[in-house]
């Protein structure tokens, strides 16, 4: 069975929240996202996607509040417009832009958090293998 | 005195009432039931069902009793009701739609060839064609 | 290369049932640049605490990470614990391997792995993280107040009995607002000016409170704690200095306005105070209105007065000072009739606004407070009042709530009966709202004792027919139609944010909302702050409310001017984004992306410049920066790649 | 100036005299409307269906020969026409995917219409863009004491995407009145239905319309009403001949298209109208004013 790797950036205030929400609720997810907490969804450069991508992710799954509700007012609306972008690019580069997502998820949505977990990995896992030559 | 229906959760969505939202293209939810519309309406006093109760009962889902009210009939399609709403509840267009849908269901409200030829004659064009909303055309 | 310590903890059974530990300390062991690896019970425990604290001792660690729970939970505890050995707190990372990892997996073998993964990452977070000190800001303890109604003057008063000083900017000539004009309030009927008017004296005999009326903040520059500000005060061509008061000028004035304190059912003077118990007691002459502007001629005011005030030649004067807060107390307009054209577009004498109705209640007002209508002065024998005039109608004006009107309309209703006690109101609603401490009661009053009659719907039309104003509405409960043939009509229009507050905030740079109120940094839990630290809100400005809200949250913003007076130094977050000044081409990326106007572009040298008090440490710039000049400290672009690689190695 | 003109089923029949004074009215500023070759009933009353784009094809036929004379306005003056016209091209500037179904239809057609091109107008709107001025001056006539009832109808004010004025409370035909040297009365019902179409099988409903509207702009002192719709003027002049007749109390007022005031205020010839079709004469009062 393949058994991708996923590499998460979660914002400290909405969806890492949630995430430890759906800990200490006791939910279970599938463990092939591993998250990395940054201040700010919008802190994420593309470039660390396309990193993710060069050293063997199989997917990239972004996390932010959701629109109105950013702690920085308009991170994520950036987020939103840099992400956009770049899937728009991932075609060119040969890699499917379903491996990469951007999500909102609230410090509340602990449930949604475990869900949106589940449906990423197994979109991933039904994606198969990424085959990249070069980037 | 026929008994008045009572509101069951059946009612609140019926196919007549998709219809009515499909013909008009209007969400009657959006209604906060002000009588803005009644208020304004200058036929309101020769309708059996005031507009803002039309709109309630289309909510509630009633439609099988609005399409055997006068109201939709008497409806001048003045449109005053509609610019007034506060919420943008077309109700000129429910009051179409209502007609629509028993004209649809093959029922003429006029027969317009029995009008009075003497009126026919005298009276504007703009005038009978009007009266064509109540006709199957 | 540094020399990391890594803790795992168990968490009693909460991690180690889940996460072979064993394992765990095994493959860190070999990390490259982890010195020791050490797993205990319950890490957050005393003893716990005391492992670290002496391996950083013994191990001459310069960074840990404890593997452990969430960073929310235990990340200050951990800091701290490292602080009272001499370890940079930020030399202190988290590895979340409870609520991430062992709490939401089955598979003992899955969890392990996942947690060794989540630990790599962190390590090579803490590998470069820079030992960071807060930012330490200097505050100035002087807080200025925008708006004298009562918002204003309870914040200002109780910022100054705080022992800070305070100065009070109002646009009028004198302190007091809306407040001032009101009769009698809700919901106990007490006089407003009675409970008002001592008030606005404390004000201006505070000894901490500088009060500066007929003023507008001109400019401002700085951020919280330091603001600098500019303040313009208008040419009131008399020198408040000299004039006592005497009020002789006023009596002699030859020439008339509209009174806008009585909202135009009085004149006034050209030089002039708007009421009788203006805080100050100084006139102003009003440039628009006065002959000796327009012709050249007159000068009378001056002729008598005996101490030589009246001064023509006066301009307007600029005041700059430092401040260390602000509260924006801009308050309320009232949403002008002439927008109602189904109710007359303000051509119908005596269809007037809520506020117009107060001062025909007001026992200092023009009839005394009887009750008499604008066009012929005579009693009014029905009243009909509508309520949610230009509120809750998204189609043709404003789709929220203006929350006050439908108790004052009740009082309006209930005063004039009080008043003309054959008289018969009527009020058209949609809803009552009376959701306040003894508001259902009032209203309840006005239903069973006053008479007052209650119709349900919405008036469609109102128009003049002889000396009557005719009211077309509908009574929806009973689904009939309803026409009075009123001697008046009030209608209770509804709350805007006052004139020029648009421009205030775009020079504060604090937010509106869509409807132009000030907007708060959170709903609920922050309710009295803007988004800019150190700018605070109260009253109408914010969101219509009536006197009660609007004391309580003015007496919250003291509060929080209070709280930030009292620190020594503001602590800021060092977790900022800086330049590297040899590496910024000037682009100016990140200064468009700020949200927080932090980054200015120096256009001389060609670089960004970063105002580190007002980074809130987003990182938004530092992904906009093509060049890595931006680079938000402990989240620098390395880090997040070594992390990644980190999460991805096998 | 030269606009497009749109006359439509009633101007040529029961209308004749509101087609011809308002052409020698504005022939007189300067304009010159020239009717469309080619055009169609418009179907009256603007369709509310949404679901039902057959009724849209007659008037989109008309503004598909209006953009194809090359004029960018067209005027008409049954506010009927104009009602149902303008909501057109609204409705299909809003909708591409009904824009499409449409022009499925239209296989005569070569041109293609999507809504920007025609500006439909009424003539208050473009008596107006010619300029109040110049109406002033071209005024030969001037009365003391007219007193001007405007009524408004609803047409011309609702819905609000194409109204020419606020639907509470317009001014546009007072504003002409104003210039043309006459003076206004403000009466309240001046914007109120006159009960429309109801006329033909429930005329009660317009009796009693008539009665409000006349009454009230009477009580007001108007000497005259004005009044810009055909059928409004049906069921306000022919019904007060009814209510006359059922209620001989009843005081009547005379009705005219506004564009015969402004004929007869520009002194134009005076064979334009025919006053006998007039069920209330307003023949005594306008010689009284000296106007005949
Ligand atoms: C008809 C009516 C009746 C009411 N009755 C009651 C009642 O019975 N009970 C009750 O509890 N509430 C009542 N209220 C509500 C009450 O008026 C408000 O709650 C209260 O006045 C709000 O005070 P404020 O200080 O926020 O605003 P305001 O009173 O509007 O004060 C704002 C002040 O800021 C000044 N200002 C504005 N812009 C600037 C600027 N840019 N720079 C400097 N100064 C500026 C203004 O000149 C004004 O002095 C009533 C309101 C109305 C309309
Ligand atoms: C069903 C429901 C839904 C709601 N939804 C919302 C919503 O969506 N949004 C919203 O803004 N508000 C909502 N609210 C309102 C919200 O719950 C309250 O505004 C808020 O909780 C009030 O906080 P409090 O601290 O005043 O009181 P509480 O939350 O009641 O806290 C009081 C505390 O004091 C303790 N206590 C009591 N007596 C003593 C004593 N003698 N000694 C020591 N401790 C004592 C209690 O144990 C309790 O912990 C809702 C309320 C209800 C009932
Ligand atoms: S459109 Fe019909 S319902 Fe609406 S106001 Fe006119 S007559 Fe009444
Ligand atoms: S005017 Fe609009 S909101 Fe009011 S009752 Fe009528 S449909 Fe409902
Ligand atoms: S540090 Fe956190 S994980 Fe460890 S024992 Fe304490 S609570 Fe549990
Ligand atoms: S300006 Fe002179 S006259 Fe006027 S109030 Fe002051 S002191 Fe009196
Ligand atoms: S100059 Fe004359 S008009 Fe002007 S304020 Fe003085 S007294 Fe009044
Ligand atoms: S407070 Fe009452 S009157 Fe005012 S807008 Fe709200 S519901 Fe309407
Ligand atoms: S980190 Fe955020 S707040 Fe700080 S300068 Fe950059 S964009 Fe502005
Ligand atoms: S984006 Fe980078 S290079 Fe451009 S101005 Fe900002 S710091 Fe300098």
């Amino acid at each position: 069975m393949f058994d991708p790797k996923i590499v998460a950036f979660f914002c400290k205030w909405c969806t890492s929240a949630g995430a430890d929400l759906a800990g200490t609720s006791r939910m279970t997810y599938k463990p092939n996202i591993v998250g990395i907490r940054v201040m700010c969804s919008s802190r994420v450069d593309p470039e660390h996607i396309l990193n993710a991508f060069k050293n063997g992710a199989e997917g990239v799954l972004i996390g932010g509040c959701h629109p109105g509700d950013c702690h920085y007012q308009s991170g994520n609306y950036k987020t939103l417009k840099r992400i956009t972008l770049l899937k728009k690019m991932l075609n060119d580069l040969g890699i499917d832009k379903n491996r990469l997502r951007l999500e909102w998820i609230s410090a509340a949505e602990g449930k949604r958090f475990t869900q949106v977990m589940d449906e990423f990995t197994d979109e991933i896992k039904k994606l198969g293998k990424l085959k990249i030559n070069q980037l | 005195m026929t008994k008045k229906k009572a509101i069951s959760s059946r009612k609140l969505t019926s196919e007549d009432a998709d219809q009515l939202h499909d013909i008009s293209g209007v969400n009657v939810y959006a209604c906060y039931q002000c009588g803005n519309c009644s208020a304004s309406c200058p036929a309101v006093e020769f309708m059996d069902i005031p507009p803002h109760l039309v709109i309630r009962l289309a909510q509630l889902g009633f439609i099988d009793e609005l399409i055997e009210a006068e109201t939709p009939w008497i409806c001048a399609a003045c449109i005053t009701c509609t610019v007034k709403c506060p919420r943008g509840v077309d109700i000129a267009k429910v009051m179409e739609g209502l007609r629509q849908i028993v004209l649809r269901r093959d029922f003429e409200h006029i027969n317009i060839r029995e009008i009075d030829k003497k009126l026919r004659e005298k009276l504007p064009q703009i005038a009978l064609i009007g009266n064509f909303r109540k006709t199957i055309l | 290369m540094k020399r990391i310590g890594v803790f795992v903890c168990h968490c009693g059974i909460n991690i180690a049932a889940t996460v072979d530990i064993e394992s765990v300390v095994k493959d860190l062991e070999d990390y490259p640049g982890v010195v020791l690896v050490q797993d205990y019970k319950y890490m957050c425990s005393d003893p716990g605490q005391n492992i670290i604290k002496e391996k950083i001792k013994s191990e001459r660690l310069d960074g840990i990470v404890v593997a452990a729970c969430s960073p929310t939970l235990h990340e200050n505890t951990f800091r701290l614990t490292c602080k009272t050995v001499g370890m940079n707190p930020y030399s202190c990372e988290i590895a979340n391997i409870r609520e991430q990892c062992s709490w939401v997996h089955k598979n003992k073998d899955e969890a392990t792995l996942k947690a060794k993964l989540i630990i790599r990452s962190i390590v090579e977070k803490a590998l470069l993280d820079e030992e960071l000190e807060p930012v330490q800001v200097p505050v100035i303890r002087k807080a200025l107040v925008l708006g004298g109604g009562i918002a204003g003057i309870q914040a200002a008063l109780s910022i100054a009995n705080s022992g800070y000083e305070v100065i009070l900017v109002e646009k009028q000539s004198s302190i007091g607002g809306r407040m001032a004009q009101l009769s009698e309030t809700f919901p106990t009927l007490d006089c407003s000016q009675c409970i008002l008017t001592p008030k606005m004296v404390d004000v201006a005999q505070h000894e901490k409170i500088r009060l500066m009326t007929y003023s507008e903040l001109e400019d401002i520059s700085g951020f919280v704690g330091n603001f600098k500000v500019k303040i313009r005060q208008k040419a009131k061509y008399v020198d408040w200095d000299k004039c006592t008061g005497c009020g002789l000028c006023i009596e002699k004035c030859p020439k008339k306005a509209p009174s806008e304190f009585d909202q135009g059912l009085e004149k006034r003077k050209a030089v002039f105070t708007p009421f009788p118990q203006a805080v100050p007691n100084k006139p102003v002459i009003d440039h628009e209105n006065c002959t000796y502007f327009k012709t050249g001629k007159c000068q009378l005011c001056k002729i008598v007065c005996s101490f030589d005030a009246v001064d023509f030649d006066e301009t307007e004067t600029f005041v700059e000072e430092e401040v260390g807060a602000i509260v924006v107390a801009t308050g309320y307009d009232v949403y002008p009739v002439l927008n109602m054209d189904e109710y007359g577009s303000g051509k119908l004498p005596d269809v007037i606004d809520g506020l117009t109705f107060e001062r025909i209640l007001s026992s200092s007002g023009p009839t005394g407070g009887e009750v008499r209508r604008p066009s012929d002065g005579t009693v009014p024998k029905e009243i009909v009042f509508i309520k949610c005039v230009g509120s809750r109608d998204p189609e043709h004006h404003f789709p929220y709530c203006s929350k006050i009107c439908c108790m004052y309309t009740t009082k309006h209703a209930m005063l004039y009966k009080h008043r003309v006690h054959d008289g018969q109101p009527y009020i058209f609603y949609m809803d009552v709202r009376a959701g306040g401490k003894g508001y259902e009661e009032f209203y309840q009053r006005a239903q069973e004792e006053d008479n007052v009659i209650f119709l349900r719907g919405k008036v469609s039309k109102v128009y003049q027919d002889d000396d009557k104003v005719v009211v077309c509405g509908i009574d929806t409960i009973y689904g009939r139609n309803v026409e009075i043939r009123a001697d008046m009509v009030v209608l209770a229009m509804a709350i805007r944010p006052s004139k020029g507050v648009e421009e205030l905030t775009r020079l504060l740079k604090i937010a509106i909302d869509q409807n132009g109120f000030l907007t708060e940094a959170h709903p609920k839990l922050r309710p009295v702050e803007s988004l800019s630290a150190g700018i605070y809100l109260a009253g109408c400005a914010q969101a219509p409310k009536d006197i009660p809200d609007t004391v309580a949250q003015a007496s919250a913003t003291a509060s929080m001017v209070s709280n930030l007076f009292s620190q020594e130094y503001l602590l800021h977050d060092p977790l900022i984004t800086g330049v590297n000044e040899d590496l910024c081409s000037g682009c100016g990326v990140c200064v468009s992306v700020c949200p927080y106007d932090a980054r200015k572009l120096n256009k001389e040298e060609g670089i960004v410049e970063v105002n580190e008090v007002l980074c809130e440490g987003c990182g938004s710039c530092s992904a906009a920066c093509p060049s890595g000049a931006a680079q938000q400290k402990n989240f620098t672009d390395t880090q997040l790649s070594n992390m990644v690689k980190a999460i991805l190695s096998e | 100036m030269q606009v497009s003109y749109y006359p439509g089923c009633t101007l040529k029949t029961n209308a004749k005299n509101f087609e011809t004074s308002a052409l020698a009215v504005l022939d007189r500023l300067g304009v010159t409307a020239q009717e469309l070759e080619d055009w169609y009933c418009c179907g009256v009353c603007f369709s509310q269906a949404s679901d039902n784009l057959m009724q849209q094809i007659a008037p989109i036929r008309t503004l598909v020969k209006a953009k194809e004379s090359g004029n960018p306005q067209l005027l008409t003056l049954c506010t009927m026409c104009y009602n149902t016209l303008k909501r057109s091209v609204e409705f299909i500037k809003a909708d591409e995917e009904k824009l499409e179904t449409i022009h499925k239809f239209m296989d005569r057609e070569a041109t293609r219409f999507y809504g920007d091109e025609v500006d439909v107008i009424d003539v208050l709107s473009l008596i107006k863009q010619i300029g109040l001025d110049k109406l002033k001056e071209a005024v030969v006539k001037k009365v003391k004491n007219l007193k001007i009832a405007s009524y408004y109808g609803c047409m011309l004010l609702r819905p609000k995407e194409i109204a020419i004025d606020s639907p509470d409370d317009p001014s546009i035909m007072e504003d002409i009145i104003l210039a043309s040297g006459c003076e206004n009365v403000y009466f309240p019902f001046r914007t109120e239905c006159c009960g429309s179409y109801q006329i033909v099988n429930e005329p009660d409903i317009v009796k009693t319309r008539a009665k409000k509207i006349i009454g009230s702009a009477l009580k007001n002192g108007a000497d005259l009403m004005v009044i810009l719709c055909p059928l409004c003027y049906y069921n306000l002049d022919e019904v007060q001949a009814e209510i006359r007749k059922e209620d001989p109390r009843f005081q009547t007022l005379p009705v005219l298209y506004i564009t015969q005031l402004l004929a007869l205020l520009l002194g134009l010839d005076l064979d334009i109208h025919d006053f006998s079709l007039h069920s209330v004469d307003p023949r005594p009062v306008l010689k009284r004013k000296g106007l005949l």
